[in-house]
């Protein structure tokens, strides 16, 4: 069997650590080949090395057996290698044909020929159903698009060998669907895909052939016809992982947020939130089910402060803490594992230290009479850290260099440090690794069983149906339903959620 | 971390070497004596007690000066406005030097704030305009330098004097000139104002670094969105770093009112001490101490070049050059630290 | 280079009166009154063989307003018998260094500073403005003339009123636009005003805008080279500033006022040397002391106009005709 | 003064004081757009007019007529070559770029007044002889109301900033290079990974503003001040930077913020004619340019974004 894609004994080091030791991957041509290990294990690193973005100490690649050397993206375009990237790589204000034909331009008397391009932008669209908008700006199309565009760009160069990294983390489930098809139909149109994910269903699901790397080193490649999910976890880990979290009886108890009639309007006056009722009890989890941008966010950003709504009341403990400052939300009890960590979670330039007082900065013992008592956020931290398993070299390491996955915990430690009777967690667990989902997962059913209120929301139905005690599912800026995640499926979940009712949608109670 | 302070230390001091070096080869190629120009700048600044306290009397409000560009930068706002907010402090210093005779212990004190004030007021408008409107600082800080300038000229003719050219000389009960440090210094006009700035530097870094409020301004500065999320009034704390920051520079428009000068006249343009504040605090790293260091090396410079034409013919501009090549290079330091850690893995 | 400072320094101290200035920030070479008074110091130097630097004559320029006093200072230090400092921006400066430098002598331009020590030389600028405001009076064609200021203020104020005065003396009927560009420095303003003056109808400018007035000539002469049998005049001021309205076969520059700082400068020194150092007084340099007056370039003035300029010479020097200032 | 006659006293002079600032702040565009912080426009300028004069000066009497054409291209090339200085410093060593552009000021005034005193030995240049002059555009001057107003009585240079603009919004906006250039501004990883060299796209849009700067400082030195001082340049580089946000990093916008500052200064230089004016003190005429600009950019002008990655070296592989 030919391989279209050899990597041999690649080492690459960063300063101070080695990223990849010796990996070999070897693609089939026609395959969906999954890559698969921990945060941080040099994933990313091994694949930026296939496409030309760093270059390897040491190792071989070979293009369909032909040893070649990429130094740099353009080679790696050549060679047919095309690459979708973790984080994507679009210009926000340019149009989506702009980004895919950028660097590789039709033109005509050395004008950009915009009516051609976005001709054979649609022509290939079609060709693989990636629907586009060819003359939508990114920052207006929806993170599903974006993706498009980006799988797009790699074929408008001729990619015959496709690299998606993580492509699954920031999609909503009927996004992944889409997506899993268009991978297909890549395969039958004869390309190749190397697919990293840390979702060992998605593999199950996809993919012919993984290779786990552990910490750098490669573990080895296995069929997966011959492997399970359970196999594969503790290979890419090292030890065994519980997959469904152990989970006790809720105990409700009194209502610790009651929304009523929450209607809020976006900058634009459109109404995004309709006359919402939501309501949480302490000890329980209420996770919140729907497709992106039917108003989760604008819901998290009212309640937390970040947004005012127009009218109705929101209710913590009784009292209203409608469109009060964040301050005043904090103080009377919410903590909010925001979605964004990067825009909102940390302030990615303080150490990591400073990063956990970040509400409670000027209360006592973090400061006396106005100053910053450095002793006691050291302290601090130093026992966040410790307690939630954050990575880092030290508190006073500077945020922006840990790994989302710790970036995150610190971020989870932070919040649940301070004991709040209502506990947001937004999309807790995007872009984690297996071992951190469940870390994460178990600590927000602990808050629930010390009483707390914890309000989850996330776009995958697996995480909603596992942690949550009930389930609201959120369309068009109203809960439409409200379910119980032992009586119902992921089937009628996705119904609910694409705005047919409860009745339609075949409940079976 | 040992390395980072030892590099804090080494880098700056080779980057003005090199401009040392750059100086003299430009000075030998267009055909002046190096030797005789650097003795020359040498006694212009050392050479006479004189010369000492009048480089102390112009690092004095570089220092400030730089403490205002610093600090807004520090909460991630360019202030270009700071040569405003000087002219506006240094006038409304001289206003209440003029305008009463009062006990030293309050008439001081007052111009001080006053000018504190004044500036304060040059740096909330744009302040103001950021937090409200989005406006962009940089060119509004650019326009009310002009309007600063245009507007006290005005007031000094038509308020401080009778169509005049500058105001009354301040009493002295609002003068910062020190008969000690003269008598030191045989009649120079350095003042007690050196002790103000170093306050001020210590000010600024104790603000920052250890009080709740610098923490918040920090947080404003790197991640405005982080900071409102964590409860924090990103507006006010907009508008309080560039009050804070025109505060600093309407003082240092009092070391020129109270100090330097004691009047204020009508300007034909900028002072530039603004402007040469945006270089001291980048040169300072934008740290306190890094700012003490930079202006006392500026002014050095600037009052050392006075004596080069006459003492050894070389043109006062070579100086220029020099500040300009060390700024090249301190903000070039990733190549000398690049170099520093070749030498040291060789040496091992 | 350097140089000649040492070989000199030894002999000449006894005999030789040394003198030196300090300029303000426009430098040496100005074109105006820095510069005038240079030459004067200069032309002092050359006619008592004195070299240039210490202990013969030489000049500090001052990069800022801080620089004053450091330079005057300086100067003394140096043992310079005599200091001047120029325009009227150093009056505090010479004030302050002449009580700390009581065995110094001090002379001051354009201004007054009351200490023993120190002569105050001034010029009454109404006077020559008087006389160039008569030949812009007769000269225009459309009754309009104009006067650009730099900034305003006491002393700009004796140019625009001796000028509107004399205009008016000339001839009743011309209008006087009177606009102040608001700096000194910036030559793009003095354009702008003068363009739209003369764009009103105005023919003859007269400024007294230092580096802004650059402008003024390059309107006028931009304006003279598109339209040659348009009629576009600047009056100079305190230099024959002739060769700053030279155009590609025209001249717009009709006349300027001259400032005698120079006759001034070297007039001082050379009573300072004769052990005549008026110290503590004003010394007031107007049309009788020949110290203000009418460029020798007059080929654009007519032999009537010239003439007539003269009679109201004389009538101010004899006293018939006072010419206010404010 | 009717207002006609009013608009055409004041529109020719808004103009021809506009085409510097429209040339730096076009060059400013280039190198903001690229990603690259460029507060040494004024230093830029400043070698502009320094090389423009001396250059003059010096070749007057060979070249005539052709002198301001070609003192213009030495002030481009010198402009292009000290910004070179700025490229290294902020892109390959990764300075912070507004202090390496706080350095090409500093540097570019003192190393032309340096280089003056060097020459003549004296603090400031003579007069130059050749210049541009003024004139009428055929046909179009023609036209009645607009002709007068726009397109008489201007200098060359004038007409061909405008243009330039124009050619520029192109560049930008209709070829490959201009889509390169900004997508380096906003994303440069993006743009690296679809092979554009992000280092030589910075290079080569700080080369062009020290370029356009220099035509700038040139066409300033050439047409107004006609010698060079150390009072030449004072503010104008910042002025063309107030431009370039003003005009929202827009050709045509900084075109229009360069003209509207023009219009501003022409409308506080005739204010003091006006009958209902002319009595205020001169000092509210003086600030109504810098105040109208502030009520602009509060009042509706707004918001403006600036290139995504300005100010921020680009490091391959950083997150
Ligand atoms: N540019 C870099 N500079 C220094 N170290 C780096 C760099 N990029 C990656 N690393 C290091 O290499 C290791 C591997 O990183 P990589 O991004 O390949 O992980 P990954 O497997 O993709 O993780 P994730 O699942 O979170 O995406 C990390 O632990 C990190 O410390
Ligand atoms: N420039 C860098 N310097 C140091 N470490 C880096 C750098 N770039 C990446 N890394 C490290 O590489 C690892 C993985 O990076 P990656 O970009 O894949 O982040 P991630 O863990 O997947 O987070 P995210 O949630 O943002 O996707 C992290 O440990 C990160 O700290
Ligand atoms: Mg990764
Ligand atoms: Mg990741």
């Amino acid at each position: 069997m030919e391989y279209v894609i050899e990597m041999l004994g690649i080492r690459k080091e960063f300063p101070g650590i080695v990223a990849n030791d010796n990996i070999n991957l070897q693609v089939k041509k026609g395959e969906i080949h999954a890559l698969l290990g921990e945060n941080g294990a040099g994933k990313s690193t091994l694949m930026n090395v296939l496409f030309g973005l760093y270059q390897p100490e040491k190792g071989e690649i070979r293009v369909k057996g032909k040893p070649v050397s990429i130094t740099n993206p353009n080679i790696a375009n050549d060679l047919g290698i095309g690459m979708v990237h973790q984080h994507f790589m679009l210009v926000n204000n340019f149009s989506v044909t702009e980004n895919i034909i950028l660097g590789n331009e039709p033109t005509q008397s050395g004008k950009i020929n915009l009516k051609d391009a976005e001709k054979q932008v649609k022509d290939i669209s079609e060709k693989y159903g990636l629907a586009v908008n060819p003359s939508a700006k990114i920052s207006d199309i929806s993170v599903g698009m974006q993706q498009r565009v980006e799988i797009l760009k790699t074929l408008y160069r001729g990619a015959e060998i496709l690299i998606f990294d993580e492509p699954t983390a920031v999609l909503t489930p009927q996004e992944i669907k889409e997506l899993i098809s268009i991978m297909k139909t890549l395969i039958k149109e004869g390309k190749s895909i190397i697919l990293i994910t840390h979702k060992l269903k998605e593999i199950m699901e996809v993919c012919d052939r993984v290779t786990v790397i552990r910490k750098g080193e490669g573990i080895g490649t296995v069929n997966v016809s011959e492997t399970n999910p359970n196999e594969l976890a503790s290979l890419m880990v090292g030890r065994e992982v519980l997959f469904t979290t152990e989970k006790t009886e809720p105990k409700p108890a009194a209502e610790v947020l009651k929304i009523e009639n929450l209607t809020v309007k976006d900058s634009r006056n459109v109404t995004v939130i309709d006359s919402l009722n939501l309501s949480v009890r302490a000890g329980e989890i209420v996770g919140i089910a729907g497709v992106d941008g039917n108003g989760q966010s604008e819901l998290i950003e009212s309640i937390t402060g970040l947004m005012s709504s127009e009218s109705g009341s929101i209710l913590l403990n009784g009292k209203d803490i409608r469109n009060q400052r964040p301050r005043k939300i904090t103080e009377a009890g919410v903590g909010h594992i925001p979605q964004d960590r990067h825009k909102h979670g940390l302030v990615l330039d303080f150490p990591v230290g400073e990063n956990m007082v970040l509400q409670t900065y000027y209360q006592k013992p973090f400061s006396k009479r106005g100053v910053l008592n450095f002793k006691a956020i050291y302290e601090k931290a130093e026992k966040l850290i410790k307690e939630f398993d954050v990575r880092t070299p030290g508190s006073s390491t500077l945020a922006r260099s840990l790994s989302g996955g710790n970036q995150q915990k610190a971020i989870i430690g932070r919040e649940i440090d301070r004991d709040p009777d209502l506990l947001i967690a937004a999309q807790p667990t995007r872009g984690l690794d297996v071992g951190a989902i469940e870390f994460i997962h178990r600590r927000l059913i602990e808050q629930r069983d010390k009483g707390k209120a914890v309000l989850l929301i996330s776009f995958e139905l697996e995480e909603i149906m596992n942690v949550s005690d009930k389930i609201a599912v959120i369309y068009e800026g109203k809960i439409v339903a409200i379910v119980n995640p032992k009586e119902t499926t992921e089937q009628e979940l996705g119904l609910l959620m694409a705005g047919s009712s409860r009745r339609e949608a075949g409940a079976t109670t | 971390m040992n390395l980072t302070r030892y590099f804090n230390i080494i880098v700056p001091a080779i980057a003005v070497l090199l401009g040392l070096i750059c100086g003299a080869v430009i000075m030998l190629i267009t055909g002046y004596d190096p030797v005789a120009g650097y003795a020359a700048l040498w006694n212009g600044i050392f050479g006479e007690t004189y010369y000492i306290g009048e480089t102390i009397r112009q690092l004095t409000p570089y220092i400030l000066a730089g403490l205002a560009v610093a600090f807004a930068f520090r909460t991630g706002l360019f202030n270009i406005g700071v040569e405003g907010q000087l002219i506006v402090g240094w006038f409304a210093a001289v206003w209440v030097g003029v305008a009463f005779e009062l006990p030293k212990i309050i008439h001081l004190p007052l111009a001080i704030l006053a000018a504190a004030l004044a500036g304060a007021l040059w740096g909330f408008i744009p302040g103001l305009l950021k937090a409200r409107f989005k406006v962009h600082e940089v060119i509004v800080t650019i326009m009310m330098n002009y309007i600063a300038l245009y507007l006290t000229n005005h007031l000094i003719q038509y308020v401080l004097s009778d169509k005049g050219d500058k105001s009354e000389t301040i009493f002295a009960s609002a003068s910062l000139s020190s008969p000690l440090f003269q008598e030191l210094t045989d009649y120079s006009r350095m003042h007690y104002g050196i002790f103000l700035a170093l306050i001020g530097a210590l000010v600024m870094w104790f603000l920052l670094e250890k009080t709740t409020k610098g923490y918040e301004l920090r947080s404003v500065g790197f991640n405005q969105n982080a900071a409102q999320y964590a409860g924090m009034n990103v507006s006010r704390n907009i508008i309080l770093s560039m009050v804070i920051s025109g505060a600093f520079a309407g003082i240092a428009g009092a070391m020129e009112g109270l100090g330097t000068f004691q009047y204020v006249s009508v300007k034909n343009g900028f002072t530039g001490v603004g402007f040469d504040g945006i270089a001291v605090a980048l040169l300072g790293g934008n740290t306190a101490i890094g700012i003490i260091f930079a202006a006392a090396l500026f002014g050095g410079l600037k009052v050392g070049a006075l004596n080069m034409p006459s003492e050894a013919g070389v043109p006062y501009e070579l100086v220029e050059i020099v500040i300009a090549l060390i700024i090249l290079f301190v903000a070039s330091s990733y190549f000398i630290r690049w170099i520093l850690l070749r030498f040291k893995k060789e040496g091992k | 280079g350097s140089s000649g400072e040492k070989d000199n320094a030894g002999e000449d101290k006894k005999e030789g009166f040394s003198v030196a200035m300090v300029t303000d920030t426009g430098g040496v070479d100005d074109k105006s009154f820095n510069q005038s008074a240079w030459e004067g110091i200069q032309s002092y130097g050359e006619d008592n063989g004195l070299k240039k630097g210490q202990g013969g004559f030489d000049y500090a320029q001052s990069q800022s307003d801080a620089d004053y006093e450091t330079n005057l200072n300086k100067l003394v230090r140096q043992k310079f018998d005599l200091v001047y400092g120029i325009g009227y921006l150093m009056t505090d400066a010479v004030t302050k260094i002449a009580d700390q430098q009581k065995d110094a002598k001090f002379a001051i331009v354009d201004s007054v500073v009351d200490k023993p020590n120190v002569a105050s030389i001034t010029f009454k600028e109404h006077e020559g403005s008087y006389l160039v405001g008569v030949a812009a009076g007769l000269s225009t064609k459309s009754n309009k003339v104009g006067f650009v200021g730099g900034m305003e203020g006491s002393l700009i104020k004796k140019f625009e009123v001796g000028f509107v005065e004399g205009v008016k003396a000339a001839n009743p009927d011309a209008e006087v636009i009177v606009q102040y560009a608001g700096t000194f420095s910036d030559a793009a303003k003095g354009q702008q005003v003068a363009e739209i003056m003369y764009g009103q109808g105005a023919d003859v400018i007269y400024h007294a805008a230092g580096g802004a007035g650059n402008g003024v000539f390059t309107a006028a002469v931009d304006l003279k080279t598109k339209s040659p049998d348009k009629d576009v005049w600047v009056i100079g001021v305190d230099r024959d500033q002739h060769e700053l309205g030279e155009g590609d076969g025209f001249n717009v520059t009709l006349t300027s006022m001259v400032k005698g700082v120079d006759v001034a400068v070297k007039d001082l020194a050379e009573k300072a040397k004769g052990g005549d150092f008026p110290g503590g007084e004003i010394i007031e340099y107007g049309l009788k002391e020949n110290g203000v007056g009418i460029a020798p370039t007059q080929d654009n003035l007519s032999e009537d106009v010239i003439a007539k300029v003269d009679e109201y010479k004389q009538k101010i020097i004899d006293g018939e005709i006072t010419v206010p200032f404010e | 003064m009717s207002i006609l006659h009013m608009l055409e006293l004041i529109i020719p002079t808004a103009l021809f004081v506009a085409a510097p600032l429209i040339f730096t702040a076009l060059g400013g565009m280039f190198s903001e757009r690229s990603g690259v912080v460029n507060i040494g426009l004024e230093g830029l300028m400043v070698i502009g007019a320094f090389v423009a004069i001396v250059f003059n000066l010096t070749f007057a009497d060979q070249f005539g007529d052709a002198t301001p054409w070609l003192s213009i291209l030495a002030a481009l090339a010198a402009g292009a070559l000290l910004s070179v200085l700025h490229a290294v410093a902020s892109i390959t060593f990764r300075a912070d770029q507004v202090v390496s552009g706080v350095a090409i000021n500093f540097l570019a005034i003192g190393l032309s007044l340096f280089l003056v005193k060097l020459f003549y030995d004296k603090g400031q240049t003579d007069r130059i002889t050749e210049s541009f002059s003024k004139i009428d555009i055929p046909v179009l001057s023609d036209i009645p109301v607009i002709g007068p107003l726009f397109f008489s009585n201007g200098y060359i240079t004038t007409y061909i900033a405008i243009l330039t603009a124009f050619a520029v919004w192109f560049v930008m906006y209709k070829t490959p290079f201009g889509l390169r250039l900004r997508a380096v501004g906003e994303h440069p990883m993006a743009a690296d990974t679809m092979g554009i060299n992000v280092t030589k796209m910075r290079y080569i849009g700080v080369i062009l503003s020290g370029a356009f700067a220099g035509v700038g400082g040139a066409v300033y030195a050439t047409i107004i001040a006609r010698d060079f001082s150390h009072a030449t340049i004072s503010g104008q580089g910042f002025m063309a930077l107030a431009a370039l946000i003003f005009g929202k990093w827009h050709p045509l916008g900084a075109m229009g913020a360069a003209i509207f500052f023009g219009l501003a200064q022409g409308l506080s230089v005739i204010g003091g004619q006006l009958p209902l004016l002319e009595d205020i003190p001169t000092m509210y005429l003086l600030i109504t340019p810098y105040v109208l600009t502030i009520l602009a950019l509060t009042g509706f002008i707004g918001r403006a974004d600036a290139p995504k990655a300005l100010g921020t070296p680009y490091e391959k592989g950083k997150r």
